[in-house]
């Protein structure tokens, strides 16, 4: 399969973290079905650090490998690294993606933020990398024209 | 691994018996056929045997069998040889919104360039209501252009009734049948149409050779402007071993027509049972009895096209999809939007293609694949029965 | 019979490396270039390879190279892509009175159509004046289109030149370089052409298929209009087998350019020589200096050329003539006449072209053979020398 590179295809067919975390501390879904893509995370936080994160997502090959490359590289990393953690790193973890899959990647880093979001709302607090992020606002970013 | 190839309507693989009829062509018999000495005239013959051999298959007259570059040059040109020919007369088309791209963006070009272009609704399994052609009628209408079989559901229509509208109205029609060629009866005479596209790559021949019929008496002007070919109406140098190809393949169809058809459709059918029966939230697009013997076009809900297209592959399997992720543009399948199924559920789209070579183990083998891969990319979804979309 | 093949202009045989590598291509991997499992990879990966072995041809960049189904093709698109795409700016083409008909007749059409079109004069080599192509711009020049080398007389043009001129004026440059690939040193980058259109059958390739090359940049309207392939600038699956031929060939003609070049120049010098030295009132037609390195044009007074290809057929050798009496319309070769040849000499033409497989024993059989048959026609004909006209 020459459209997407090995690591790619590995997440893909082996993705990490799958599932859902009962009693989750921060829950977010980011994209609609219309679009082709919804991923749902969950994370498990202590002490500001992710413990765990797990997903569930609907979409294409590099939206699940991007959903579970992304799940990976937030464990053990406190909120603000997490936050952090843009679309462009994701990619580069998966050793890239083709170029009209890039917005899958973008399908990722929101859901991470959306969780992230849900439990600063549950526990009233606040991080300088949720400011101006909204998990409701348009998704005219990650490319669905529907 | 087995290997399954259930993408019979994207391209076939050539017949090992065309190939053999191809390859002197190249090589030794490899004259140009418009040259005046003997190797020249072996060629000019060789074309002259394919074009009874296709005109056979669809039981028009010799002459009437134009030879292009393939399906897409035949549409090209049945729809600007017409409106050019015509222009004097109207600036309006009729198609449909189910057409292959070589319908649809020769249309979206004529729209850019002062021409009114009407694209038909369709029912909910495809077909299109010959009242809706009716209405659409206006005294500007100098084509109507609808598909004989559709490539992605399979739908058939009903030619032979919308060729009689046209007729009625004194209006040109032209079918694309180069999914109907070697899957459907056609006898163009009986049909009462004007132009129909047809291709060999479709039909177990080589990519790259189409044709056009063009009923006699039929004016339309030319599309490839050149040499004398094709009787003065289709320049270019000719395709001879691909001519050579689509006539051996178009022998082959017609000897064997009933017999494809029995064969596919009865594999076919057992599979979306199999299938139907051992995965549950499964739907069948398009219509059951108006439906290309082979053709299965399924959806899966909760999860997406490519994601199992990609698994399948995995597995040896080859099918497609009419999801958006899997285009170009992102754009989900524009027949599957026509039939009036929702986005998501357009996501979750496959289409199977038995031929001939699939066997029942070939079926048995992909359905248990499938249920496996359906599982596990259900397992990992965010959408469900139970959760709703 | 000796058989000897002389009209490697009209067409070649593909080579034995070329169809070995387009075997597979029609059988077990056979997929459609735009499908996304494995099989259809596997296509699309050998037309990757295609593209880049045609760009090393001529030196141009992969992505500025878009398969079409033949040189005629590309020339069509060249013509009618860049007309419609700068409808705003003008409606004047020029090109040259001894075009391929793919360009002339597309001329014609276009003519039909408000264009206007200078099909300029040429000087008695066949070559075009730069003096005149500057003389003949107008503010509403959108195209200058002329040939790299003829095909009947073989006249190379000083492209370059010529390309310099339009890229001064700011209009687009196309050259229809059918003849010229394979047979003359072909670097787009240093020509500083927009367009170019080559064939894959006469560099031993397979008919069928040919290319445009178009220079980064250049913005033109589609000609086929359909699916996604080729970038999306030219529609209808693609004639893989036929791709990967033409990648072969241009391959083997990449690494073999020198030596072809230099082999057939001598044959067809030394043919040249012989028939001059035996035959009385023959002479050469086109240009001494700028020729392709097959071709020989030889007017052979007093007779007439289609008695002489079919006498020469009889003997087991083919090759082609300007003659009136050869063409379906019964006009005199439309390049012979631009060169100011007389019309009773065009009658008497003949293009002999040598290629890769011609052998000096095969020159030598035509020599005689050719002495034979001038001498018996001779004898028949109602005028010569003496009695004149
Ligand atoms: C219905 C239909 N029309 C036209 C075409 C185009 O034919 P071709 O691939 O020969 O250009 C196809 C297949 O690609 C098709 O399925
Ligand atoms: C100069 C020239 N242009 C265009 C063409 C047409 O190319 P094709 O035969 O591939 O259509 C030919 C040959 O036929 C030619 O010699
Ligand atoms: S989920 Fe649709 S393209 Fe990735
Ligand atoms: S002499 Fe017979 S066609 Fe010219």
């Amino acid at each position: 399969m020459a459209m997407y590179n090995d690591k790619v295809m590995d997440h893909f067919m082996n993705p990490h973290n799958v599932g859902e975390i009962q009693g989750a501390d921060g829950s977010g879904t980011y994209g609609s079905p219309v679009c082709g893509d919804m991923m749902k995370i969950d994370i498990k936080v202590e002490n500001d650090v992710i413990k765990d994160a797990k997903f569930k997502t609907f979409g294409c090959g590099s939206a699940i490998a991007s959903s579970s490359v992304a799940t990976d590289m937030i464990i053990g990393l406190t909120i603000d690294e997490a936050l952090a953690v843009t679309n462009k790193q994701i990619i580069d973890e998966l050793g890239g993606l083709p170029a009209i899959k890039i917005h899958c990647s973008v399908l990722a880093d929101h859901a991470i933020k959306s969780a992230i979001y849900d439990y600063a709302q549950k526990n009233g607090k606040t991080y300088k990398g949720l400011e101006g992020f909204d998990p409701n606002a348009d998704e005219d970013e990650h490319g669905c024209e529907v | 691994m087995r290997q399954v190839y259930l993408d019979y309507s994207a391209t076939t693989p050539v017949k090992e018996d065309v190939l053999n009829a191809m390859i002197p062509y190249f090589t030794e018999k490899f004259g140009n056929p418009s040259s005046l000495y003997t190797v020249g005239t072996v060629s000019r013959e060789a074309i002259e045997k394919a074009r009874g051999q296709v005109a056979k298959l669809i039981n028009a007259q010799d002459k009437e069998i134009f030879f292009t570059s393939s399906g897409t040059e035949a549409d090209n040109w049945a729809v600007f040889g017409i409106v050019d020919a015509l222009k004097n007369k109207g600036n309006h088309i009729i198609t449909t919104k189910i057409e292959h791209h070589a319908l649809l963006h020769t249309g979206d070009f004529l729209e850019k360039h002062g021409y009114d272009v009407t694209y038909l609704d369709v029912e909910p399994d495809g077909r299109v209501n010959p009242e809706a052609l009716k209405a659409a009628i206006t005294d500007k209408t100098i084509l109507i252009s609808i598909m004989f079989v559709n490539n992605e559901v399979g739908t058939v229509q009903p030619i032979k009734e919308l060729a009689a509208i046209a007729k009625e109205r004194g209006i040109v029609f032209h079918t694309d049948a180069v999914q109907a060629l070697g899957n459907v009866h056609i006898d163009v005479k009986d049909l009462g149409v004007d132009l129909m596209s047809v291709s060999a790559h479709k039909i177990y021949g080589p990519k790259g050779v189409g044709a056009l019929y063009i009923r006699k008496g039929v004016q339309l002007s030319n599309f490839m402007h050149g040499g004398a070919q094709e009787s003065k109406r289709r320049a270019g140098t000719e395709n001879l071993p691909g001519i050579v190809g689509f006539g051996k393949a178009a022998e082959l169809a017609y000897e064997n027509l009933d017999a494809h058809i029995k064969k596919v459709s009865e594999l076919r059918n057992y599979f979306i049972d199999q299938v139907m029966s051992k995965i549950e939230n499964v739907t069948l697009n398009g219509s059951k009895e108006f439906r290309h013997p082979g053709n299965a076009n399924l959806t899966f809900e909760f999860i997406e096209g490519e994601a199992m297209l990609l698994y399948l592959d995995m597995k040896g399997i080859a099918v497609s999809t009419g999801s958006a992720c899997s285009s170009a543009s992102l754009v989900p399948s524009h027949v599957l939007s026509a039939l009036g199924i929702p986005v998501e559920k357009i996501h979750g789209s496959l289409r199977f293609t038995v031929g001939e070579p699939t066997t029942k183990e070939d079926i048995d083998y992909v359905v248990e694949q499938l249920v496996e891969v359906v599982n596990k990319l259900r397992s990992i979804s965010s959408v469900s029965k139970t959760k709703g979309w």
